[in-house]
């Protein structure tokens, strides 16, 4: 059987039987679903080929599906995270009601994904792209807050992306007279300019819709908070970058065989929407008080940075791009995990109540801590690989806005530490409170997915080869041609960062800085609480809250507030509130009086008299 | 006995002027003869539709010896064929769903019955028929059945619906018959193919004027804006099963005979455009309306009027590919529908005031039900792997082809008002805190089995279109072979 | 202002059909040559007599030619008598007291009713009867005879007609249509086609099946129409 | 004014014919008592019968019936009227007929339900 | 061997000289201001003292793990920034003050400079003092605030010598001359940016003595304290080193080193030391105005050089 098929049957095979198993045992379901996961990550990285490809005949045109250098990086990147995600999942949706469902719509989201990045037609491409949506949809609505609204929002946009996508597909079929994406790549510059220009915003808007920018995120935050944890790693981590997935294709292949594509229009508006993107949600990530909100919108805001280095299309902004979506991935997913472990174990995310699980919860912590020090971008991990890469991209791509680009990304970043140490700070340290003085660490089936992948970033971060060969080579198969050594940082004016040195430097003072510290004081001081601190004098009861969690960065909003002031989502609230007066308003035609519509009925026969002779003799 | 198409129509009748006399020797042979009559004609579509299909040639069938286009004819053509299999499909489906519908114990149990089964008949009859004034009977077979169904129950408003049903149905036939007096006059001739190869003749002003009334006349059967103030009501008041039935039968044979007069009968080529249109217009403030409602049953109906809008569209673009979909949508749509109302009406059943905003949780209690609305909603608004994803794909593929990119948007747009009102219902359906502990009542196991069969199909062809492409391509192609139809039917005159 | 609209609206539809039938004119001859059969018409005058062997043609073509359309035409009476019994039906509530909404009437009428009744039903039966020969037939032969029974219905209160026999005349009749056009096919024909000889022009057993259907549509058409005046006529109302 | 015997009689047929379907169409459109209503939509059929019968109408035409009598007039070149219309007009009165009954009954129905018979008032189905 | 062993001799002696140079200029601040105040104020070697004796206590107590690595990662985050800027350029009279890595990236010490200040704030995170957890709040935030003029200078340079190391800024300035005159603009935003970056007034909201009881650091003593300062008097040097090489094309010798690092700390200095304290938003804003403006001239005029 082909190994790409399999892979999609195995997926859904595991949905249907994680559906199943739920009836015979609840923690079947999630053991169904892990193993089907595994099942299908086994057989992806063993035995899928590039000489794979299938089609599947329907009326009239028919699907196809194969694999590349490209898709392979996006199909690694889901069913890697997928695996761990999975079995993070079996532990943390234990003891939910209907695990059954839950699992379902799971697995069947990444069997979804799998197939988005398998097809080389656009039909099968959309097909997967709302069996992921719906999917996806109903995993939000699963936790069942604030009925459905956030559901709604979320499902309203995706619906405009896909349709937009839908739309997109359509037209370029009907110039082209083919559904593959090859042939969009190759005949996009044949089209008409006008024509180019629709069918680029709509994927744009399609595409972007799932990557979150800029006035098209304002379904995110909500949808990202609100879903199980389990799940929002897989959404936030690997669904957005679907998204990042098909404005790859777009950016990297199909505009630049454009007329238009070199152009201001497309990927300068859209590197400026993704700063934009990245620059307001870090503002709003950092006023959260909910730690699942902060991630949230910390993830739209590093979705950004992606979108810049795609709208860039230098090939070193590329890889910036394509490796932070990985990055992103990992680090984003074992944040959730951790706010998940966190949820499950203290029962609550608000950043303003938690803190000081440090002691605690240490192996999450870890996993925090590793991750936060990625998403910031902060060296020798990871994140800092692909935040420099952007930035020297950015600045060594010749093109005067480029300049202010780089500017908005980094005050995003810059940004971005306060929020990070805002998280690590609400959940981790600070005061001790006494009703979290029951928390334990998180079951071990939970932990050692996350403190992996933290690892996995430290891997990363010391030797960005590892996953520089196979962007290069996806990006060769995208017709961008790297030329430059795979272990070492370096932009087109030859400037180079070794990772080496810096890690030698690193470890080596830390080592020392901390062996001294360690032998010549740790040995000697005893462990205090927090209550036991510094306060001029006076002795903090045990029942006083010390804690310094609310409000955390009041000054800086208020240093922000013109541009907080503004926001997207109230504007589409207006806009919504006011279409559907307008529809209520519009069905008032039906009165309820069966004269009326007799009268209707008869001014329709007296107009169709009066114009029939024009409308009618053509 | 050979089957033949008048078997649609003998049979049926036959069995509705039996059964008061078999009502006297058991209750329970009233509910299960029209059933039988009703299956037996799935079966004879069938093995027609197979006879059609291999042998490529409708089977025109003569009625009392009288050659067309002197006696009246029957044409089980690919495309009529295709419909009448559908609705049969459709009609044994809902007589199995509503065999022990729950109300229907009273006493006019068995008028609901003879009813449904000559809506049945009336709907396949205007199908069938070749003859524009043997439409305008069944249409009115299927409008009077229509009109008493309507108002069956009489604890809802169903009266006031089928009196609205009734006033505008009237509206319909007699423009319908003015427009065949019209007819008549200038052409002589009642036979549907000899008018189509004798309306060259007509002036063109009387043409027009004779098409204006037919629009308007058939234009309400097919529930197209502003003709379609009944609809709504009609849906909501009706029984279940009977709302089910207005989707997949009454409505299709309203869209079949103005697709037959704009196609066949006539030749004016302004009608595509306007059934772009108006359906177009039907479609946005159909939708629109849906939007807001709080009436379960009442969403599900504008719904339907806001799809039968879009084949309106797909017709009217009136290429081979927009036929094709538009036929499929069709299928689609009195699949889908049939599986919304009918799970739907349970829904409705189980909250006391039928509103969607006392509908919260309910799928806690009746999971089946629930799911199958669910698989219905998201099919119904074409998202892929269901079936409705494909009709739509189709249909817009042809608007693209014709470059239709304003109306694509269009469509598009109106389809995530769709999209808004069908998931809310779902997640406040699925994720809602439920109110009340009102009395279940369960679905019976025959309502379980159809939704099931339909939800199969769904999934099926969602999976798997090429199980029904190939009947709905050659269908397409019957309806846009006009020539074709005029020779096949008339060339029995010479024999 | 609705009244304004209304009455534009009629002009509008008025001067459409009045311009529509200025191409219609009156009188004209537009059967055409009978070589030359422009419509179907013309046909149907040209070959009844001697295909059918009915003189009127009339009759012939609602009985033969468009058999069909009879057919929906009298199952559109059955519906409505059904329909009209599903509509207005209603549980009897114990203990509640109902009256007709009729008034009584006065003697002379209860007397001539009694007298003209026979009559009436006898003409009806004529005019079913000879529906192939003259003008008339199973529609208006059972129209006639529901007059008689409503005049009976009017004069006496409380005069019912037995609803068990209307429904085994209805059915009867009407299995007699529908069977014979099903024996038509059941013998290698077409449905409704005749299989019984034609007889000579203008005798009363001529035209084959027509006399026989029309006779049953006649039967029937009475006793819906009686039916549906039954229904409506014996309306109780709460007091 | 030379208006001849047919252009005459076309326009007392067609117009009242016409008249009908107005008088019947103002019934249905303005009054509000159901039973008027009703009474309009039989007024409405009986003008498009009438235009039917009309359209039939062949000058000096005979009833289409061949009795003796009738075989006579044609035997003398004389002609029958269309018969189409005659047949048709049968059935489109039996269907009036029917639909009028439904709709009486409905309309008792309603007056039971509602107490009222004006059609404004009846309106608990609406937007 | 003998180059590996050179290279740590140079290690050890650029972090001392670093030590040594911001310990004296910390001094000399604190004699600054306290003359500009009418004090006398402390020895300039006060510092050296006070390092001595809190290297000489040892700590009772520690909340945690976090607090316990905190000034470990200070320190290694400024040495590591040390080690990446280029003390003297040239063969000057020490040759050994190289550094690891010539190649040095101006993007990534801006994030190398970050690394310290978080890792000390999780650290003082754990000690939950709620004045400490204000202080990081307020430093962060104004973090924000100066680091946007300072990089806008910092690309400006970057476009317009084409290079993103210091070392390919510093042999720019041997063909052109000194950036602070080629880019003045750039240097304005640096240096105002710089004011902030020093916490001295009228930035000092993060440590604030009087209000926050020095803030940050007030859970650490002894040791910890120690290695803290340390870490911050290199870290100063580093910075200010940094500076120079950047827009005066480093220096040759120590004592040009000396001079050019000692005039341009004197402007945060004498600025801090006649300035009332800023909110934090205040400094915010004021760093997103004029700063900000001049470093989009900078860049503009930049692209157009």
């Amino acid at each position: 059987m082909n190994s790409l098929l399999l892979v999609i049957l195995i997926l859904l095979a595991g949905a249907v039987l994680s559906f199943l198993a739920n009836r015979i045992m609840p923690i079947l379901s999630g053991v169904m679903s892990f193993l089907s996961i595994g099942a299908a990550a086994v057989i992806f990285f063993v035995q899928v080929s590039a000489a794979d490809s299938m089609a599947i005949p329907i009326s009239g045109f028919s699907l196809h599906w194969g694999i590349n250098a490209y898709s392979w990086l996006f199909g690694a990147m889901v069913l890697g995270l997928s695996v761990f995600v999975a079995l993070y999942a079996i532990a943390f949706m234990k003891g939910k009601d209907r695990l059954g469902y839950f699992f379902f719509n799971f697995n069947l989201t990444i069997m979804a994904m799998m197939g988005i990045v398998f097809s080389t037609d656009w039909v099968s491409l959309f097909i997967f792209w709302e069996i992921m949506t719906w999917s996806s949809f109903l995993i939000i609505i699963y936790a069942g807050i604030s009925e459905g609204r956030v559901g709604t929002k979320y499902m309203i946009f995706s619906a405009i992306g896909g349709y937009a996508m839908f739309m997109a597909i359509l037209v370029s079929n009907s110039l082209l007279g083919s559904f593959q994406i090859a042939d969009l790549v190759s005949g996009f510059g044949t089209l008409s300019l006008g024509n180019q220009a629709l069918i680029g915003i709509l994927f744009m808007v399609a595409f972007g819709v799932k990557s979150a920018v800029m006035p098209l995120h304002v379904w995110a935050p909500r949808a990202y908070a609100d879903s199980p944890m389990a799940f929002t790693a897989i959404f936030s981590g690997l669904l957005s970058k679907m998204g990042i997935f098909g404005m790859g294709i777009l950016m990297i292949s199909v505009f630049a065989q454009g007329t238009i594509g070199q152009t201001f229009i497309f990927s300068n508006i859209l590197a400026w929407l993704g700063a934009v993107t990245s620059v307001i949600a870090t503002f709003y990530a950092l006023i959260q008080k909910d730690a699942k909100r902060l991630l949230a919108y910390s993830s739209i805001a590093q979705l950004g940075y992606i979108i810049v280095g795609l709208a860039i299309g230098t090939p070193l902004s590329i890889m910036a791009a394509l490796f932070l979506a990985v990055v992103h991935a990992i680090f984003k997913g074992t944040l959730f995990m951790v706010v998940g472990a966190v949820e499950r174990q203290a029962g609550t995310t608000n950043m303003e109540e938690l803190g000081a699980l440090i002691r605690k919860m240490p192996w999450t912590f870890m996993a925090a801590l590793f991750s936060i020090i990625a998403l910031a971008g902060v060296p020798p991990l990871g994140g800092f690989v692909g935040k420099w890469m952007l930035y020297e991209s950015l600045i060594t791509s010749g093109f005067g806005a480029n300049y202010f680009l780089v500017i908005m990304v980094f005050l995003s970043s810059t940004a971005a530490f306060l929020y990070s140490y805002r998280f690590l700070f609400g959940l981790f340290l600070g005061q001790e409170e006494p009703e979290f003085d029951h928390v334990k660490e998180a079951p071990a089936i939970m932990v050692v997915p996350m403190v992996v992948l933290a690892l996995l970033l430290l891997v990363i971060g010391a030797f960005p080869g590892l996953l520089f060969e196979p962007i290069a080579n996806a990006m060769a198969y995208m017709g961008v041609d790297v030329n430059w050594n795979m272990t070492v940082l370096s932009n087109v004016w030859g400037d180079e960062v070794h990772m080496e040195p810096l890690w030698t430097s690193i470890l080596v003072m830390f080592v020392i800085g901390a062996t001294f510290l360690t032998f010549k004081t740790r040995r000697n001081t005893r462990y205090v609480t927090t209550k036991d601190i510094h306060t001029s004098g006076e002795i903090p009861e045990a029942h006083e809250n010390m804690t310094f969690s609310v409000n955390f960065y009041q000054p800086f909003e208020r240093a922000i507030e013109p541009v907080m002031k503004r926001k997207m989502d109230t504007y589409y609230n207006r806009i919504g509130e006011g279409l559907e007066s307008l529809f209520g308003f519009a069905r008032k035609i039906y009165t309820g009086n069966g004269q009326t519509y007799a009268i209707y009925v008869i001014i329709f026969l007296s107009i169709l008299i009066l114009i029939g002779e024009t409308i009618f003799n053509k | 006995m050979v089957v033949s198409p008048v078997h649609f129509i003998a049979v049926p009748l036959l069995a509705a002027f039996l059964i008061p006399l078999l009502a006297k020797v058991s209750k329970e042979l009233v509910r299960i003869v029209p059933g039988l009559v009703i299956g037996y004609l799935s079966v004879v579509s069938v093995i027609l539709m197979t006879q059609v299909v291999n042998t490529g040639q409708p089977i025109i069938e003569v009625i009392g010896g009288w050659s067309p286009p002197f006696g009246i004819n029957l044409v089980f053509s690919a495309f009529t064929g295709f419909l009448v299999s559908l609705m049969t499909f459709m009609a044994f489906l809902i007589w199995i769903y509503s065999y022990r519908f729950k109300k229907i114990d009273d006493a006019p149990a068995q008028k609901y019955f003879i009813l449904f089964m000559m809506l049945v008949t009336g709907s396949t009859g205007i199908v069938l028929t070749g003859d524009i004034f043997n439409l305008f009977v069944f249409m009115e077979i299927t409008a009077i059945a229509a009109y008493s169904l309507t108002a069956f129950y009489r604890d809802r408003d169903g009266a006031e619906a089928a009196f609205k049903y009734l006033l505008i149905g009237s509206f319909a036939s007699a423009l319908m018959l003015l427009a065949i007096v019209l007819l008549y006059s200038q052409v002589g001739t009642l036979n549907m193919a000899e008018i189509a190869q004798r309306i060259h003749t007509v002036p063109q002003g009387m043409k027009i004027t004779i098409f204006t009334l037919f629009v308007v006349g058939l234009g309400i059967e097919a529930e197209m804006f502003p003709l379609n103030g009944w609809a709504p009501d009609a849906y909501s008041q009706s029984p279940g099963p009977v709302g089910v039935a207005f989707a997949a039968l009454v409505v299709k044979a309203g869209v079949y005979s103005l697709v037959r007069v704009v196609f066949t009968m006539f030749d004016i080529h302004g009608a595509y455009e306007f059934l772009i249109i108006m359906g177009a217009i039907t479609m946005v403030i159909a939708e629109i309306s849906a939007l807001k409602q709080t009436n379960l049953k009442r969403m599900l109906a504008y719904s339907s009027i806001g799809q039968m809008g879009f084949v309106l569209i797909a017709f009217g673009i009136g290429t081979n590919a927009a036929v094709f979909g538009a036929l499929f949508l069709m299928f689609n749509h009195a699949v889908i529908k049939g599986l919304l109302f009918m799970s739907g009406s349970y829904l409705v059943y189980n909250t006391p005031s039928k509103e969607i905003k006392d509908m919260a949780g309910i799928g806690k209690k009746l999971p089946m039900v629930s799911f199958f609305f669910a698989l219905g909603a998201l099919a119904i608004v074409g998202l892929p792997p269901f079936s409705g994803f494909w009709s739509k794909l189709y249909i817009l593929m042809a608007a693209a082809d014709a470059s239709f990119y304003y109306l694509m948007g269009t469509i598009l747009i109106v389809s995530i008002i769709e999209i808004v009102y069908y998931f809310r219902v779902m997640g406040r359906l699925y994720f809602g805190k439920p109110q009340n502990d009102v009395v279940l009542q369960k679905p019976t196991l025959g309502g379980i089995f159809a939704m099931g069969v339909l939800a199969t199909v769904i999934i099926v062809i969602g999976i798997h279109p090429d199980f029904v492409t190939g009947f709905i391509q050659s269908a397409a192609d019957t309806l846009l072979d006009k020539a074709g139809y005029i020779n096949n039917v008339l060339q029995l005159t010479n024999l | 202002m609705k009244k304004l609209l209304v009455l534009l609206l009629l002009a509008v539809v008025g001067y459409s059909l009045i311009t529509a039938m200025m191409g219609v004119k009156f009188g004209e001859n537009r059967l055409g040559d009978p070589q030359d059969e422009k419509t179907v018409s013309a046909y149907y005058l040209n070959n009844t007599t001697q295909k059918l062997s009915v003189s009127n043609v009339i009759t012939a073509i609602v009985v033969n030619y468009r058999g069909l359309d009879t057919l929906g035409e009298v199952s559109v009476l059955f519906l409505a008598s059904l329909g009209l019994g599903s509509i207005l039906y209603r549980k009897h509530k114990e203990g509640e007291e109902e009256v007709a909404i009729l008034k009584p009437s006065s003697q002379l009428l209860q007397a001539g009713s009694k007298l003209i009744f026979p009559a009436i039903l006898m003409l009806g039966a004529y005019v079913f009867i000879h529906g192939h020969l003259t003008p008339g037939g199973g529609f208006q032969g059972g129209a006639i005879i529901a007059t008689g029974f409503l005049l009976m219905m009017m004069a006496y209160q409380d005069y019912r007609v037995s609803h068990s026999v209307l429904v085994w005349v209805e059915s009867l009749a009407g299995i007699t249509f529908a069977g014979i056009g099903m024996w038509g096919l059941l013998l290698g024909n077409t449905f409704l086609e005749n299989f019984l000889p034609i007889g000579t022009l203008n005798n009363l057993f001529s035209g084959g099946i027509i006399p026989i259907i029309y006779i049953a549509v006649g039967f029937k058409v009475a006793a819906e129409l009686t039916g549906v005046l039954d229904t409506l006529l014996n309306i109780k109302d709460k007091h | 004014m030379d208006l001849d015997y047919n252009q005459i009689m076309s326009i007392g047929v067609y117009g009242s014919a016409i008249g009908l379907i107005l008088i019947g169409l103002y019934a249905v459109l303005i009054k509000k008592h159901l039973t008027k209503i009703v009474i309009g939509l039989s007024i409405i059929d009986a003008g498009i019968h009438l235009l039917f019968i009309a359209i039939g109408y062949i000058k000096g035409g005979t009833a289409p019936i061949f009795s003796p009598a009738g075989e006579k007039i044609v035997a003398n070149g004389g002609v029958m009227v269309d018969p189409v219309p005659q047949a048709l007009v049968l059935t489109a009165i039996v269907i009036g007929f029917a639909v009028t009954a439904v709709a009486l009954s409905l309309v008792i129905r309603l007056y039971r339900h509602h107490q009222t018979a004006r059609i404004d008032q009846i309106k608990s189905l609406k937007w | 061997m003998d180059e590996f062993w050179m290279k740590i001799i140079g290690f050890v002696a650029t972090v001392l000289l670093a030590f040594v140079v911001g310990a004296v200029y910390g001094g000399l601040v604190r004699k600054i201001i306290a003359r500009t105040q009418n004090r006398i104020g402390p020895p300039w070697y006060q510092n050296f003292i006070d390092i001595l004796k809190l290297y000489s206590k040892s700590s009772a107590i520690n909340h945690g793990f976090m607090q316990h690595i905190a000034p470990a990662m200070a320190i290694t985050a400024s040495v590591t920034v040390l080690m990446f800027v280029p003390v003297l350029t040239g063969d000057g009279w020490f040759p050994w003050f190289e550094n690891l890595n010539f190649k040095g990236d101006l993007i990534f010490l801006v994030y190398m400079m970050v690394f310290g200040s978080l890792g000390m704030a999780l650290g003082i995170g754990q000690t939950g003092n709620p004045n400490a957890a204000i202080g990081v709040s307020r430093g962060l935030s104004m973090m924000v605030g100066y680091e946007i003029p300072f990089v806008m200078a910092l690309v400006a340079l970057m476009v317009q010598t084409e290079t993103t190391s210091i070392t390919g800024l510093m042999e720019y300035q041997d063909q052109h001359g000194w950036l602070m005159f080629s880019s003045p603009f750039a240097f304005i935003a640096a240096v105002m940016a710089m004011l902030g970056m020093f916490h001295y007034g009228p930035f000092d909201v993060a440590f604030a003595p009087s209000e926050l009881a020095s803030g940050p650091p007030s859970e650490f003593g002894g040791k910890y304290l120690a290695l803290m300062m340390t870490s911050g008097s290199i870290f100063a040097f580093a910075k200010l080193v940094l500076f120079v090489d950047i827009f005066m094309n480093g220096a040759s010798n120590l004592i040009i080193l000396v001079i050019k690092t000692l005039v341009l700390y004197m402007i945060p200095v004498l600025y801090g030391a006649v300035s009332p304290r800023y909110r934090t938003e205040q400094a915010i804003r004021y760093f997103w105005g004029w700063p900000t403006f001049f470093g989009a001239l900078a860049i503009i005029f930049a692209i157009y050089y």
